[in-house]
């Protein structure tokens, strides 16, 4: 015989309602919805270099989100695909072989040069004190340095409207966060999320996990263990499952789906790019919305203010004032929330709520 | 039907270096025993696997039953009715009697109940008398041997090759055999025997064919032949025999053993009980026994490679029960082990470096912690020199020199850096009947010179020649004392199985 | 000379008696209950219902499926003589050969995928251990490198094109799962009525007998026949001949070299089939690169610690799985209780042996469990760094209590040619 | 100089082999084996990759010394990867700790990464020498385990320090760096000698000492070993400590010499690369320095397959091939020599058939 559905929830009792708090009374009702940062340059003299992260470019997250960048870049803007060079770290790789990266592309005349990841931080360091004429970025990191941009998110800020999200969609009360390595990173995820639930839920249960200790990265590329992190949560009674964990997500993913059912629906939520629109069909129906870290857009913007010689608009952090954090609509999971949710992006965008960014 | 079960022409085979046969003949007629002499390496076990189809001749013919065949592996011979029991034994520890038995056979009975109606069967006809399931680690050596003659009758061989059955038995398991070898001939059955005890050859061969130097020089007629005739075949010259000459003992103790015990390692029957002996300088103390009767732990523990688990040891006065190998070796202790390849070498080291084994802690190979490479080898060479080891020179890995070569350097290291006490296990085990008189001879001169012996070995003739008093060992407990001055082998055997009531 | 029977083993087991006597399966049997039963009273006293829960042993069973197919390749080859670290690789160019096959022509043909992938890992060991005498470890060393980077290049190759991912496969079919019914529905029903340790059994059995894949199916027929086979006929008496003793082996007409070959291939494909298990396992489904992640070292860990049986590496392969679902599944407070359970246990043992009069022995066990329940008593949770890591720190636990009892083939890891015995 | 050539002969065939492999393999995916070899080499010119060649060469013999030790014994220390890395962010931890003296301060950092590699060898050495576990089982077991010791060591609420997104040990103040040679084009590490004086001390150690003899006595034969007074259970845990000692020296060179802390991105999987390097260079010191530098060789100008479009991915399929027919071209020039040897022996002794009771293995 067919499995008929998922293990019933061990969590037992029918669902408790949730008590919810009202959405925050937005000064304009709506959020201010972030004007572009700079009109388009011309950056066809541009030559753009992309040092990615273990991954690389095809890697369905933020890897993929910084081409993505580079890619509109290349339609909107003018940079000459053949004036462009993407490289990839390995697995574990010294720190000689990033900073090798990066001077490759500088000696190579690329500027700039945008280090895709925190793990550059160093390198970029001694490299761009190398190069003092070559413009430099790093995604996810601060590097103080005058020809290098910091490029980095409020991932906590997004997180909290999908933590609200998934806190407004419960019935259960109680949800899921799996975060891929415990690193501070993901921690800020982590933090986001149970801080947007908690706004919404006071009483909302956040089930936290991670699949792998810090410097075991193997979290973020184990989807087998991952699934087996999510459904520990989906029977224990979550039903909203938030995933920060790289590769691993689709174990998340798929185990959401094996514990939906028509009359017991189980949710899922993205992170870093629209997932709805990367993870195959039929598994990204339970994907509700996807936490948006829009490294495309810090890319973009980034290489744009290089063409227009002003790097001056490039944000400390993107964060919700200029969508360089957000969630994601595509398969209308949150229509329903969209209002409550942009009360509480006003309400952080104009600093009535601030974001814890540690657990 | 020709008289002949197995017919032997012009067989040559080489090996780099070695031309182990060389246009050897043999015949061997229907439901004889026929025996193969020769000393050691002169070919015997090369012609037996040549015939079994584990080695393939590089010239001649072999005929069974009249008609020409070629074995290319040891199942063709099978086929062929051919069975051989090895030299050394072919069991695998670890798996039961009957899947040793079964072990390529299967096809005839399957591996169920009737497989094993047939082996309890033929387990009879031999006297084995143990369960199919036991763990062939759990037998002792005669019952092995029984387990691989029914290994070889289940696969319904007509023809039976025995190599050296005898070496590891005692007189009375000797007789045993021959009467269940005796009732198969009766039955039809062909025997090829190699031993080195030419009495049990003219004892139970109808033929004999002798092999020296990997030729066959001849056939003898069991009836009248006498045993130094057969040896001066054999060798091509007279037979050398082991005699000590006077006595040298003096009262000088060397070794007292007392009370020595040790436990199996598995909970059952202790290895060794209450072990009491002395040796004194100057003096061959013999201990004879049935193999796996605890001479081997005995060596072991006074070597300090076991730990005892009661009793002391005193060397020279010095209680050194507590010491470790290299401490007692440090103290004067010489060891010529048993089994030269696992315990005395290091196959692929030079010979040089096979000096400083055992002796890596004491000059003149080593000095404050460093090896003297140069001392090593100059010492090396005096050993080649002094003790007739041929070899091209200090530099060739061990494994390159024959057994006896390797065991001539053995024991001239054991006798290296003035030892007070050899302990030689089975020194001439597998050597030739030339370096086997060698060996010999330095055991004679180093107890002239006031060195004590602990000699064990399995050829009685050895240890009632070279032995100053002679002590049996049964079941871990030294059982009896014997007077080489006048014990017979076959009364020493009896001491050794318990036959003579010795073992209360 | 015969190298092979040599090596005498010591430790013949010395625990007998009445318990040793029973049959195979009966011995199984009582062990299991005694598992099952201190875990339902663990879960009971402790509140951790996770341990217990059908789905935790669901967990349990995907987890361990890649170990276990991974530890019968390791029997396999190790049976026959020849040390297999190269499991590894063959289970990673199992998981590239899965994908490949699976996402074309669907799951059953992963698993073939898989299976052909890891068998052609097997026969390059085989030929270079068996043909060359290359020894052992540094033949499976070797093919875990080229596994690695056969599958890296073989992916840029032919999987980018299609996933735009030179790490991932493109998606593959898995299988439908399954249940044994009516039995699992009645089970998992008495499982939520939440009755003592009633409730904590039928959740542990439950969970076994529903979301099975015929891959599952496949892992648990393949332990019994796996030993039927090489035990049970001439065939795998002939295969452990040549790990046990090969020239003795061959003197009766085996052919050694031919059984070693087959065995490693054999063994290359179960590693290949624990490769297609990842790729198919339902939290994945498609190649990953770096997605065995150690898992074939694992099984072959879990081999040893099974002591070359087939039970036994069911029962590490299990061990390993089980605590690592509830480790993932439940966390630090789960592990944490398994330290009671592990008090329970050791003060059972204690009185095992004090019944047998093994005084030390049972003192030993005594003050284990003292220890355990020290930690237990004075910690609220094991810290997840530590927790992450717990099948790790059971096993080697285990071993290091109970490794004296192994017994491994006789003549494993030693170089065998062909005519050169004595 | 027909040792030399038995020597060189293998290796150079291998890799002749296993590049001809890989050209079939480029070949097949459409791209020129010597545009690929071009690059490859023409990075070395490049930047700093000479100089980091040689750092991670240095990093290389060092892990590979202490597989080296194991295997002399016929020990698999497995763990060599859990060694090095606990052994670097303990070190890391204390040298950020301590102020001290310049060089006693390197001092104490060095001494505790050799400690702390030997304390956690000792594990796998007491259980196999005590326990009789596997050590390859208890090794592979402890490298997971020592992962979760660092997370734990490295929380920001233990010895942790959050730099931006990265966690790591509070930076080693320069009186305890080790100072390294600067070069037009990059640092070359100061302990990169380190390395090399550990080369020379274990070759001196194993050629040279007594107690060397015996570690290889014991490999060679644990069975003579015993009866030639040497103790097999001291010598496993020896030699265990001692390549777990080596092994908690690896990290070091880029802690002391670059990192000055250990970082969550510090680098993983040279306890792999050591067993393959000590394979490639048979153990012998020379042989594992040539080792050594071809791996770093391959890693580092890898990075130029890149810019000409090649899968780097060919240099493991290189690497994998190159162990294995190293090892298959040294035993069977083995085999050749080892029957010449014996023809020699046996022509030198002419006469007639010579008795060699024990067939050579
Ligand atoms: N630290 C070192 N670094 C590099 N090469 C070394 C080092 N120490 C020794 N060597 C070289 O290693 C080789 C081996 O030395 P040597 O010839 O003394 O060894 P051996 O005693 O014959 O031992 P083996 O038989 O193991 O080679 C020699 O070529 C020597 O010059
Ligand atoms: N596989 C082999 N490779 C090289 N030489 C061998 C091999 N087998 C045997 N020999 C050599 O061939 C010669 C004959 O050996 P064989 O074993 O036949 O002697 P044997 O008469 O049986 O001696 P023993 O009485 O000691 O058993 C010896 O010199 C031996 O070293
Ligand atoms: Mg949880
Ligand atoms: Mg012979």
């Amino acid at each position: 015989a067919r499995d008929t559905g998922s293990a019933p929830a061990a969590g037992g009792g029918e669902e408790e309602t949730c008590a919810r708090n009202a959405a925050p009374a937005a000064a304009g009702g709506a959020a201010p919805s972030a004007a572009p940062l700079a009109p388009n340059a011309d950056a066809s003299a541009l030559r753009v270099a992309l040092a990615y992260d273990v991954g690389g470019r095809g890697d369905q997250s933020f890897n993929d989100s910084a081409a993505a960048g580079l890619e509109q870049a290349i339609s909107e803007i003018g940079v000459v695909r053949e004036n462009t060079r993407e490289l990839a770290a390995a697995n574990g790789e010294s720190e000689d072989a990033r900073a090798t990266r990066l001077r490759q592309l500088a000696t190579d005349g690329f500027s700039p040069v945008i280090a895709v990841g925190f793990a550059y931080s160093e390198a970029l360091t001694t490299i761009a004190a190398e190069f003092p004429d070559t413009q430099f970025a790093i995604i996810d990191s601060v590097v103080d340095l005058p020809n290098v941009t910091s490029l980095t998110f409020a991932a906590e800020q997004g997180s909290f409207l999908v933590g609200a999200a998934a806190a407004l969609r419960t019935t259960s009360c109680q949800i899921g966060f799996v975060g891929g390595v415990e690193v501070p990173l993901i921690q800020a995820f982590e933090a986001g999320y149970v801080a947007g639930a908690k706004a919404v839920a006071p009483d909302v249960e956040v089930d936290v996990d991670y699949i792998s200790p810090a410097g075991d990265f193997s979290g973020f590329n184990d989807p087998a263990r991952g699934t087996e992190v999510a459904r520990g949560q989906l029977d224990g009674g979550a039903d909203v499952v938030y995933h920060a964990a790289g590769g691993s997500g689709q174990g998340v993913f798929e185990a959401v789906a094996a514990a939906t059912t028509p009359d017991a629906p189980k949710f899922a939520i993205g992170v870093d790019s629209d997932q709805y629109n990367t993870v195959a069909a039929p598994v990204n129906e339970v994907i509700m919305t996807s936490m948006l870290k829009r490294v495309d857009v810090a890319v973009f913007n980034y290489v744009n203010a290089v063409a227009a010689g002003d790097l001056a608009v490039i944000p400390p952090a993107f964060d919700l004032s200029v969508d360089g954090v957000g969630y994601s609509t595509t398969g209308g999971g949150v229509d329903d929330l969209v209002t409550d949710l942009d009360a509480y992006k006003a309400a952080i965008v104009n600093g009535d709520i601030t974001v814890p960014s540690t657990p | 039907m020709t008289e002949y079960a197995v017919e032997l022409a012009g067989i040559t085979k080489r090996f780099p270096g070695v031309v182990a046969n060389s246009d050897i003949h043999l015949a061997v007629r229907r439901g004889e025993v026929h025996a193969l002499c020769g000393e050691n390496g002169a070919g015997k076990s090369t012609l037996m696997k040549i015939l079994y189809g584990i080695q393939q001749p590089d010239e001649g013919t072999i005929t069974v039953d009249g008609e020409q065949v070629r074995f290319r592996s040891p199942a063709d011979a099978i086929r062929a009715g051919i069975g051989m029991v090895h030299q050394h034994f072919m069991l695998a520890d670890n798996l039961t009697v009957a899947e040793n038995i079964l072990l390529g056979a299967e096809a005839q009975l399957g591996i169920g109940a009737k497989a094993r109606t047939r082996i309890t069967e033929l387990a009879r006809t031999v006297g084995l008398d143990v369960r199919p399931d036991l763990l062939v680690e759990r037998l002792g050596v005669a019952d092995r041997q029984r387990v691989e003659i029914v290994k070889v009758l289940y696969r319904g061989a007509r023809t039976i090759i025995l190599d050296e059955p005898t070496a590891v038995l005692v007189p009375q398991e000797v007789d045993d055999l021959f009467v269940t070898l005796r009732g198969m001939r009766a039955e039809g059955f062909t025997f090829l025997f190699i031993s080195h005890k030419l009495d049990e050859v003219r004892a139970i061969a109808d033929a004999i064919t002798v092999i020296r130097r990997g030729t066959s020089v001849g056939t003898a007629d069991p009836r009248t032949v006498t045993s130094r005739k057969l040896a001066e075949m054999m060798v091509g010259s007279e037979l050398p025999s082991p005699q000590t000459g006077e006595s040298t003992v003096t009262d000088r103790e060397v070794l007292r053993v007392s009370g020595l015990a040790l436990d199996s390692d598995d909970g059952g029957r202790p290895l060794l009980s209450d072990v009491d002996l002395v040796v004194r300088a100057g003096e061959v103390l013999g201990i004879a026994g049935v193999e796996g009767n605890g001479q081997t732990e005995l060596v072991e523990t006074i070597m300090g490679m076991r730990r005892a688990a009661g009793g002391t040891i005193t060397l020279s006065g010095a209680d050194i029960t507590r010491a470790g190998t290299l401490a007692r070796r440090e103290a004067g202790v010489g060891y010529v082990p048993e089994d030269r390849t696992r315990h005395g070498l290091l196959a692929s080291q030079p010979l040089w470096a096979n000096r400083i084994l055992g002796h890596q802690s004491r000059p003149p190979v080593s000095r404050g912690g460093l090896i003297d490479r140069e001392a090593a080898r100059r010492d090396t060479q005096r050993i080649i020199e002094e003790f007739d080891v041929r070899t091209p020179g200090v530099d060739v890995a061990a494994a390159a020199l024959s057994g006896g070569n390797q065991q001539k350097l053995v024991v001239g290291r054991e006798l290296s850096g003035e030892p007070v006490l050899l302990i030689a296990s089975h020194p001439t085990r597998g050597v030739d009947v030339g370096a086997q008189a060698g060996i010999w001879d330095v055991l004679r001169r180093a107890r002239a010179d006031g060195l004590a012996v602990l000699l064990i070995s399995a050829d009685l003739d050895e240890l009632i020649g070279l032995s100053d008093t002679i002590k049996v060992m049964l079941r871990g407990r030294l059982v009896a004392d014997a007077d080489p001055a006048t014990v017979t082998p076959e009364e020493l055997g009896a001491a050794m199985t318990g036959a003579d009531g010795a073992a209360a | 000379m015969s190298t092979a029977t040599q090596t005498t083993a010591k430790s013949a087991s010395t625990v007998r008696g009445r318990f040793s006597a029973l049959p195979g399966w009966a011995r199984s049997a009582i062990v299991v209950a005694i598992g099952v039963g201190l875990l339902s009273v663990t879960a009971t006293l402790t509140g951790q219902i996770q341990l217990t829960s059908s789905g935790t042993t669901q967990a349990a069973v995907r987890l361990l499926l890649p170990i276990l197919f991974a530890a019968l390749g390791g029997l396999w080859a190790e049976r026959a003589g020849v040390i297999n670290i190269g499991l590894e690789g063959m289970m990673i160019l199992g998981t590239w050969g899965a994908a490949w096959a699976g996402y074309q022509w669907g799951p059953y043909a992963a698993v073939v995928g898989g299976l052909v992938f890891g068998a052609l890992g097997g026969l390059l060991h085989a030929v270079a251990t068996v043909s060359f005498g290359v020894n052992h470890i540094v033949s499976g060393v070797a093919i875990t490198l080229l596994g690695m980077g056969v599958t890296k290049y073989l992916s840029t190759l032919l999987f980018f094109p299609v996933s735009q991912n030179p790490r991932q496969s493109p998606r593959v079919e898995g299988f439908e799962t399954f249940s044994v019914q009516p039995v699992a529905d009645g089970l998992l029903a008495l499982e939520r009525e939440q009755r003592v340790v009633l409730s904590d059994v039928s959740g542990l059995l439950g969970g076994l007998l529903s979301g099975l894949t015929p891959l599952v199916v496949l892992g648990f027929v393949l332990v019994p026949a796996s030993y039927l086979l090489l035990w049970r006929t001439s065939f795998g008496l002939r295969l452990r001949s040549c790990g046990e003793n090969p020239v003795a082996a061959e003197s009766l007409g085996v052919q050694v070299y031919t059984y070693k070959y087959v065995a490693l291939v054999v063994s290359g494909a179960l590693a290949g089939i624990g490769g297609a298990a990842l790729t198919l396992n339902p939290g994945q489904l498609g190649y990953l690169e770096g997605q065995t992640g150690g898992r074939g070292y694992i099984g072959l860990a879990a081999m040893i610690f099974g002591n070359w049986r087939p039970g036994g590496l069911l029962a590490g392969s299990a061990l390993f799985g089980y605590v690592d679902g509830v480790q993932l599944r439940a966390g630090g407070e789960a592990v944490h209780a398994l330290l009671y359970g592990a008090s329970i246990l050791a003060v059972g043992l204690a009185v095992l042996w004090a019944v047998r009069r093994r005084w030390q022995t049972a003192l030993t066990a005594l003050l284990a469990g003292a220890a355990v329940y020290a930690v237990y008593f004075s910690t609220e949770t094991v810290p997840r760094e530590f927790a992450s890591y717990a099948p790790q720190i059971v096993t080697l636990l285990v071993l290091a209590a109970a490794s004296q009892r192994l017994r491994p083939p006789a003549a494993i890891g030693l170089e065998y040619r062909r005519g050169e015995g004595d | 100089m027909a040792r030399v050539r038995t020597a060189l002969l293998p290796p150079v065939l291998a890799i002749l082999f296993a590049a001809g492999l890989c050209a079939v393999a480029l070949v097949i995916s459409g791209a020129s084996p010597l545009t690929a070899l071009g690059a490859m080499v023409g990075q070395v010119g490049q930047g700093t990759t000479a100089v980091d060649i040689v750092n991670s060469a240095a990093v290389y013999y060092i892990v590979a010394l202490a597989a080296a030790i194991g295997f002399q014994m016929k020990l698999f220390n497995i763990g060599i990867e859990g060694q090095y890395r606990l052994a670097a962010c303990v070190a890391a931890i204390v040298g950020g700790a301590l102020v001290l003296p310049p060089v006693v301060h390197t001092l104490v950092i060095i001494l505790t990464g050799v400690l702390v590699g030997a304390v956690w060898a000792g594990i796998p050495a007491l259980l196999k020498a005590y326990r009789g576990v596997s050590e390859v089982i208890s090794t592979i077991m402890l490298n997971a385990v020592s992962l979760g010791l660092i997370a734990f060591l490295i929380r920001p609420d233990s010895f942790g320090v959050l730099q931006g997104n990265n966690i790591s040990t509070a930076p080693i103040e320069p009186s305890g760096q080790f100072p390294g040679i600067p070069t037009g084009a990059g640092t070359i590490f100061g302990m990169v000698f380190v390395a090399a004086a550990l080369g020379l001390g274990y070759w001196f150690l194993l050629n040279r000492t007594r107690f060397g003899f015996e570690l290889r006595a014991s490999g060679e034969s644990p069975t003579a070993a015993t009866a030639g007074g040497v103790n097999a259970k001291r010598m496993v845990i020896i030699a265990l400590v001692l390549s777990g000692a080596v092994a908690g020296l690896a990290g070091l060179p880029e802690v002391l010499g670059r990192d000055f802390a250990y970082t969550l991105t510090s680098p993983q999987g040279y306890g792999f690369t050591g067993l393959a390097v000590a394979l490639l260079g048979r153990n012998n010191p020379a042989g594992i320095a040539f080792g050594a530098l071809l791996w770093a060789f391959l890693d580092k100008s890898a990075l130029a397959l890149d810019n000409v479009g090649v899968p780097r991915d060919i240099v493991l399929i290189m690497q994998g091939s190159v162990v294995l027919s190293v090892v298959v071209a040294y035993e069977i020039v083995r085999r050749y020599e080892l029957a010449a040897e014996q023809r020699r022996v046996a022509s030198q002794l002419r006469g007639p058939a010579i008795p060699q009771k024990e067939p050579v293995a």
